[in-house]
């Protein structure tokens, strides 16, 4: 038995490919759906057929790719972050004002706004765990309070400031071809997936997010970790709302709202469960394209309003169902004394 | 027994007394941030200002520019203006106007939220005589005045400007508005009406931009990635985010654009570079001065300097073709000059705040801070308004049976004829 | 040992969220009068409170029943605007116009709930995350079935439920209603019961013979029919449709649950609270109006005093535990 | 004659586990039969197909000669069967009454349910089947343990049903003696009952017959005289098995070795006086029994030991240092390791890989400079841990809960030894699993004693202790009232003690 390898032993992550896939169902699932996608635009539209479009995609990907991993550790560890759109709103309006055009100020501005998101996020984490508050209304008041501040600050609105150079230059200039952002892209995503599946922190997350009660038990410090968890969730916050100030140039004081649902969209069509303790990143990643590359489809289609907000719902509930069924599959094999569905308790260590 | 009843009580004790801190704490909180604003009480005006959504520089600067006005010799003496941000929710305008109401309002300057949704609440108003104005967006209850842009025909006439550019032939996308909304619907029927009457002209592509930059560049963006040699793009407000969106989609060429007023399409259009690559249009649209004018028209009824008054206004449509662009050098429309360096105001800044003739007061800077300008005094008003045709939908009650259709017809531009 | 009144009261400030609920709109409430002065006890002035604060309320009961079972149901706000949308667009008037809204309301919603029960109790899926798929669905249809604002209610709906009976506004009546209605379904039935018993623990009341999935079902179907009734009184007040409502709908839904002291984890609270909460969302603005503060911080004085509301709320429930234990 | 229940061919499988194959079962009318078996040997999906909480997939079922195949709780329970189950299934939010009589409380003539009305009734219950200090009323969440299994009890009774299924019905009960009595005056009246226990000693009480599962199969059904407790473990376990317990090494110098773990006067209540605690020492290389009858303070110990509920007073010293024991990481961080009571919902983290399950206790140690976890170094952890336990090295890759109840507790075992513990806190670590777990863990615990290691060990099942312990400290009321030498160490010593019978100890009933 000794002679197995380690990575067998350990249930085949790295077991090729079919080990990969077989441990990572629904994530595979969510691939193959996007790429089929993506294989129907380059039909429909002729033009789609270049390299600059999937650059394109990337890049509008990129913001949800971001938002999407702290709510999405947020969601491992049975959170849920409502206070994201505010965050990334504070982040535009804070780096927009303090750095203004020029880049004069950005060495202190932008660890500051981030270091200010993070702060923000981790006062969710606090609520939601020394507090005993839920998630849910914790960050759904952070997210109104915080927007409650933005506006005060600018009065209304973000009039003064401009996207600093630099952030300007990082969205939207090349660098051999490839714009400057999937460079960062790359790096975001290969740091984010160390951390959530193979450092020690991540494994005490994947932990508290199964059964908070076992883990407070076997000495993990649950607080900390959710703590941390949000607090991740609010510096990507900060990272996302400075990419899009770069990105448009100018702040707008509803420029995060739409990441708050769609962040939620992407972990739970990545394959991810809403209730904790499931899911990873490159199923994420794999959700943000499958909705980015939906939207590229739907605005090349030039639909009406209503039917791409059907169709997009529709999706939705499509990719539910389909990891559920995925899910039922492999639960079967193990299921043995579960009544039907049961839901875990909520944290209440 | 007796040990346990005392933990007990003391513990009940314990816990009122946290109680009654909070709740004190918080009452203690909602006193403390009350403005003393309510202190002086001479007879004024009582002016509220309702904004719909606070959070683009576009609401902020009508939102300022009445704010300056109101602190402008003589109103400063006369108007005592109070600003709420009823959001995008109709059930939190309406409850903010019945508050309003309930405060003794004499006059209400509104930016609606829902051009139906508000009328029952300004129709009670009005009986109370309440005066309502409502700016650049309007509401169809008889008894209000809107004061708007809106039946000046800015998508006939941007469409057809851009049709005389592209010749009359060749591939237009649309960069909408808010879906569901009746501004977007009347623009965009403009435009389609103009388009439909060039059959070389082929609307390849329409989608929503939520008259937001952000919003409007990421939609571009995809659109373009499907139509890249389309030749021109009719925009709403977004237009600077449509042509940041044409600027990254790495093509050398970038096609014709009409779009509303931000100083950022105005400075694109006056950039030889961009010239270059092949960047015209028009800067046409909302303008946030229409807030100052339904303001100053307002001070004129309550102060019985105006007898009467339509109730449809209209605001003149503002047009900066892309060779007229001027630079200004102060704060203020002068010499024809239209729009601001790009160190002053943010791109997304809207240019359209000041109007030399019924807006001499404001400044640049009254329309970025809310502050009067120095030295200023109010002007009166031309004695003539432009009366707006009562649109249905728009300004008309369909039910009332006075509406007229409108009429798609261009008057800024002079149509080309035709191409065979 | 017999407790006083007054300990009686606080320890039901303390573990009952509706009467904690109720004290604040109280205590709010004489803040509001202090400013507003007697226009705030005006039969005027109170119609207006109700009226402001029906439609969310009526929302909120909706919501009460799916977070009683441990969900959320995002697909609130979807189905108010279609049920709004779909009403100005119908063509009745008169007495026979209002029922056909009213019907249309309640099928709407019925129908949606019915969409939302079967996607989570048949399949299986998260709560959340289908409702959310719902939500944006009705939202497409609501922007099909009405391309831009317009449409018209039928007066008897628009003008006879936002007024009032002598000094009795038909809000309160509504209210009123709505809170016996649901308190009886959730109270004084073995459906009830389910749902409490559902939000507690699953297992233990499947084991107890609760046919749960069908529980479930039928709450989502209740919620539903209340979230469109919800739209019909959105429709009488705005007396048009609207197929562009914001998000914030759902947030304030959410926040008068919270305030109203109903337990997110599920299996505790009451659909009374819920109304309160509602109510207080509404006064505080008002409130907020008359003593001046700028609207720029209307959003602190929401969210915290949901943290409040939730703060006691997971104070008490730790406490009744220390006294369970003891 | 025609029996009550007849269960022919009875088969049902989970996905592709074999949960029950081919099993048979008759009932007369009137009988108390025994349901014996190893945890997962398939007793209680036989009850819950029985009382229609799943349906079969095969076979056939006759009561009363009829055919019976219910499909749900309720329709069990009109035909005739109900069940009173082992995971108590009561509802904590609802009331007494409320919880009495669901899915269909009565109701009044408006159709509406009364809760007056019910209450009359719950109280009429209550005092029918003689259970006192309970309200009607209150909610059951206010209830201890064995009222609430008292409660779930009568449940199951008061439909009268022609079988009565009681699931480890005596768990948590201080005095079975009042479920005799009702046993007793059920079985007057010709209803039949199945009794599902651990508790072979109770099933001689109580039942005629027994019927045996072994791995979803049945072995036999016989008469309970004339066989012998050890034939009986045997026929659940499969193999010829005398529960044997690993000698002792050495023996502990009570008055030389040193002290690891030293308890003074611990205190998990304000209502305890200052010197009436929980006081013992445990000494380097020992294992130290607990006994207690249910909820005599024992839990709490442990709770409080391993940082799961807070300290009210007390100290606890290790090696000779005082210990501020806030919350499980600093009971960690000095060397107490807990392993849980509740397996499922306190100890496994489900849907991970059991792997991962083990090592999550050395995370910190295999983490590299940036804290990515070393691979090669964790599976040498985790390899030695499961080469003690005799975990499998198969199961490595399958999430924990796909395991049986034996391999997740070898997992969990396993995860506490990596975790350097000077002191191991075993609260009823071998309560369902089988029997070579067990033995596996009885190795360990003597293996972990003889390194040096001390051991903490609570078990219901006396002959365990009596085996292993070196020493045993009893609870009574809350404290610890006795403790039995290694020589003085046998069943009947322990008994005395837990039912406070030490001379000095008598005095009235006082039930907190």
């Amino acid at each position: 038995m000794k002679n197995n390898s380690v990575d067998e032993r350990f249930g085949g992550r790295n077991d090729g490919v079919a080990g990969f896939i077989k441990s990572n169902k629904v994530t595979v699932a969510v691939y193959i759906v996007t790429i089929l996608l993506y294989v129907v635009t380059l039909f429909v539209s002729p033009s789609f057929r270049n390299w600059h479009h999937l650059m394109l995609v990337l890049v509008l990907a990129s913001f949800l790719i971001v938002v999407s991993y702290g709510q999405g550790i947020v969601i491992l560890v049975r959170g849920l972050d409502l206070s994201v759109g505010s965050m990334i709103t504070l982040s535009g309006v804070l780096v927009a004002a303090w750095v203004s055009q020029s880049n004069e100020n950005i060495l202190w501005a932008i660890p500051l706004v981030l270091l200010i998101t993070t702060f923000i996020g981790m006062l969710n984490g606090i609520g939601a765990t020394l507090l005993r508050i839920p998630p849910f209304v914790m960050t759904l008041s952070t997210g109104i309070i915080v927007f409650s501040v933005v506006l005060g600050f600018t009065e209304g609105s973000p009039h003064k400031g401009n996207a600093p150079r630099f952030l300007n230059g990082m969205m939207l200039d090349h660098t051999a071809g490839i714009p400057n952002i999937v460079y960062f892209l790359i790096l975001f995503i290969f740091v984010a997936v160390i951390v959530q599946s193979y450092s020690a922190f991540g494994r005490k997350l994947y932990a508290l997010g199964a059964n908070p009660k076992a883990a407070h038990i076997s000495g993990l410090r649950n607080n900390l970790l959710t703590i941390s968890a949000f607090g991740i969730s609010g510096f990507c916050c900060g990272l996302v709302g400075m990419m899009l100030v770069g990105y448009t140039d100018a702040p707008t004081l509803t420029m995060g709202d739409p990441y708050v649902m769609s962040s939620i969209a992407a972990v739970v069509v990545g394959g991810s469960s809403i209730l904790g303790g499931k899911g990873n990143y490159l199923g994420t990643v794999g959700g943000v394209l499958l909705l980015t590359i939906l939207s590229t489809l739907i605005t090349a289609i030039g639909l009406a309003e209503g039917w791409r907000t059907i169709i997009q719902g529709a999706i939705i509930v499509m990719a539910l169902i389909m990891s559920s069924v995925s899910e039922r599959n492999t639960k079967i094999a193990s299921a043995q004394k579960n009544i039907s569905k049961s839901v875990p308790e909520t944290q209440k260590v | 027994m007796v040990m346990g009843k005392r933990i007990k009580k003391s513990r009940v004790v314990n816990r009122s007394i946290l109680m009654v801190l909070l709740v004190s704490l918080f009452a203690v909180g909602v006193m403390f941030v009350a403005d003393d604003a309510k202190a002086e009480e001479n007879k004024r005006f009582k002016i509220f200002l309702s904004l719909s959504y606070s959070g683009n520089v576009w609401q902020s600067s009508a939102a300022n520019i009445v704010k300056a006005l109101a602190k402008t010799p003589p109103y400063d003496e006369m108007v005592e203006l109070t600003e709420v941000i009823s959001g995008s929710n109709v059930e939190k305008q309406i409850s903010d106007y019945q508050s309003m109401i309930a405060n003794g309002a004499d006059g209400i300057i509104s930016f609606p939220v829902s051009p139906t949704g508000l009328n029952r609440v300004i129709r009670e108003g009005s009986k109370k005589g309440v005066l309502f104005f409502m700016y650049d967006s309007t509401v169809t209850e008889p008894s209000a005045y809107n004061v708007s842009y809106i039946t000046a025909g800015h998508g006939e006439n941007t469409a057809q400007y851009l049709v005389n550019l592209m010749g009359g032939k060749g591939t237009v996308m649309i960069n909408r508005g808010v879906p569901g909304n009746s501004v977007d619907m009347r623009h965009y029927n403009g435009s389609m009406a103009i388009f439909k009457r060039y059959p070389g002209i082929k609307v390849v592509n329409e989608y929503y931009g939520y008259w937001d930059d952000a919003k409007s560049q990421q939609a571009t963006s995809q659109a373009l990635a499907a139509y890249p040699d389309v030749d021109g793009i009719c925009s709403q407000l977004g237009e600077y985010g449509v042509l940041r969106a044409c600027l990254a989609s790495g093509s050398k060429k970038i096609p014709f654009i009409v779009g509303e007023d931000t100083n950022g399409i105005r400075l694109a259009f006056a950039d030889p570079e961009m010239q270059k690559r092949g960047l015209k249009g028009v800067s046409a649209g909302s303008p946030p001065a229409t807030a100052g004018y339904a303001f100053k028209l307002m001070m004129e009824l309550l102060t019985e300097n105006r007898k009467d008054l339509v109730h449809n206004i209209e605001y003149p449509l503002p047009w900066v073709e892309w060779d007229k662009v001027k630079l200004c050098k102060g704060d203020v429309f002068e010499d024809g000059c239209n729009c601001f360096p790009a160190d002053k105001v943010a791109p997304t800044m809207t240019d359209e705040v000041l109007h030399p003739v019924l807006l001499p007061e404001i400044s640049l800077k009254s329309a970025q801070t809310g502050e009067p300008m120095p030295g200023a005094r109010i002007q009166p008003l031309p004695k003539d308004v432009t009366e707006a045709r009562s649109e249905p939908g728009i300004n008309c009650n369909p039910k009332s049976g006075k509406c007229v259709d409108p009429v798609y017809e261009p008057y800024m531009v002079t149509p080309i004829p035709v191409p065979k | 040992m017999r407790n006083s009144i007054l300990e009686r009261c606080f320890n039901a400030l303390l573990t009952n969220g509706a009467f904690l609920a109720l004290v604040m709109y109280l205590i709010i409430f004489i803040i509001y009068g202090i400013s507003q002065g007697s226009y705030a006890v005006s039969v005027y002035g109170i119609t207006v409170l109700f009226n402001n604060s029906i439609v969310i309320a009526i929302a909120a009961v909706a919501e009460t029943f799916i977070i009683l079972m441990g969900g959320f149901d995002l697909s609130v706000a979807g189905i108010v605007v279609l049920t709004n949308t779909l009403i100005a667009v119908q063509q009745g008037a008169g007495v026979g116009g209002a029922l056909l809204c009213l019907i249309i309301a309640i099928g709407v919603g019925g129908v949606i709930g019915c969409i939302n029960g079967f996607l989570v109790s048949r399949i299986g899926l998260q709560s959340i995350a289908a409702t959310l798929g719902t939500s944006i669905l009705c939202s497409g249809i609501a922007l099909l079935v009405l391309a831009q604002p317009g449409g018209y209610v039928p007066d008897e709906i628009a003008y006879t439920l936002t007024d009032s009976i002598g000094p009795i506004p038909v809000a309160a009546i509504i209210a009123l209603l709505i809170g016996l209605i649901s308190w009886i379904l959730l109270r004084k039935t073995n459906f009830g019961a389910g749902i409490y018993a559902l939000g507690r623990d699953r297992t233990a009341a499947e084991l107890s013979g609760i046919a749960t999935r069908s529980v479930e079902f039928r709450a989502y179907v209740m919620a539903g029919i209340f979230s469109g009734l919800a739209g019909f009184m959105l429709s009488a007040q705005t007396g048009t449709g609207d197929p562009h409502l914001s998000n914030s709908f759902i947030l304030l839904t959410f926040a008068a649950v919270a305030i109203g002291g109903v337990s997110f984890d599920g299996g505790h609270g009451s659909v009374i609270g819920s109304i309160i909460g509602a109510g207080i969302l509404a006064l505080l603005q008002k409130t907020l109006f008359s003593v001046g503060v700028s609207s720029f911080y209307t959003g602190i004085f929401q969210g915290s005093i949901m943290l409040l509301a939730m703060l006691v709320g997971s104070l008490s429930l730790i406490i009744s535990k220390r006294r369970a234990v003891s | 004659m025609s029996y009550l229940l007849e269960i022919k061919n009875l088969n049902k499988n989970f996905g592709a586990t074999k949960a029950l194959q081919d099993v048979s079962l008759e009932m007369q009318h009137g009988e108390i039969h025994a349901l014996l078996g190893e945890n997962g040997a398939g007793k209680s999906t036989l009850i819950k197909i029985l009382s229609g909480v799943y349906p079969q997939e095969s076979g056939d079922m006759l009561l009363c000669g009829k055919t019976y195949s219910p499909k749900s709780i309720v329709d069990a329970r009109s035909l005739g069967i109900s069940a009173a189950f082992q995971e108590l299934s009561l509802l904590p939010n609802l009331t007494v009454a409320e919880n009495l009589f669901l899915p269909n409380i009565p109701k009044n003539a408006l159709g509406l349910t009364s809760a007056k009305k019910v209450e009359q009734m719950t109280e009429q219950i209550l005092s029918e089947y003689k259970i006192e200090g309970i309200r009607p009323s209150q909610k059951v969440e206010l209830l201890s343990v064995a009222q609430k299994q008292r409660l779930e009890t009568v449940r199951a009774m008061i439909h009268d049903p022609k079988l009565l299924i009681l699931d480890e019905a005596t768990a948590a009960l201080i005095d079975p003696e009042w479920l005799f009595e009702q046993v007793d005056h059920f079985t007057n009246n010709g209803t039949s009952i199945l009794f599902i226990t651990h508790r072979l000693r109770e099933a001689r009480r109580l039942c005629d017959q027994f019927t045996i599962l072994r791995n979803g199969c049945k072995v036999i059904t016989e008469k309970f005289d004339g066989i012998s407790d050890g034939e009986i473990f045997r026929l659940m376990a499969g193999r010829s098995i005398d529960v044997r317990f690993p000698a002792c090494a050495s023996t502990v110098d009570v008055n030389n070795d040193e002290v690891t773990l030293s308890v003074q006067n611990l205190r998990a209540d304000k209502k305890i006086p200052k010197d009436d605690g929980i006081t013992f020492v445990l000494r380097k290389g020992e294992v130290l029994g607990i006994a207690g009858l249910e909820g005599q303070g024992q839990r709490e110990l442990f709770n409080m030991l391993g940082g799961s509920k807070p300290i009210v007073g007390g100290s606890v010293e290790i090696e000779g240092c005082s210990m501020k024991i806030r919350n499980p990481h600093d009971a960690m961080k000095s060397g107490l390791v807990l392993i849980p009571e509740e397996r499922k919902t306190e100890a496994i983290f489900p849907g991970i890989k059991t792997s991962c399950n083990v090592s999550i206790s050395v995370l910190d140690a295999v983490k590299n400079w940036c804290g990515i976890v070393n691979r090669n170094r964790e599976i040498d952890y985790v390899d030695f841990a499961s080469a003690k336990v005799q975990l499998d090295n198969n199961y490595y890759g399958m999430p924990i809960d796909a395991l049986s109840g034996g391999n997740q507790q070898k997992a969990i075992v396993g995860r506490a030894l990596l975790s350097n513990a000077k002191c191991l806190l075993l609260f009823d670590p071998t309560r369902g699993v089988d029997i070579g777990t067990k033995q596996n863990i009885y190795q360990v615990i003597r293996d972990f004693s003889n390194a040096g290691g001390s051991v903490l060990f609570y078990s219901t099942e006396l002959p365990e202790i009596v085996g292993l312990a070196d020493r045993c400290a009893v609870f009574y009321r809350k404290k610890v009232v006795t403790e039995i030498s290694h020589d003085c160490l046998s069943e009947p010593a322990i008994l005395e003690a837990m039912l406070g019978m030490s001379p000095d100890r008598i005095s009235g009933e006082d039930n907190a």
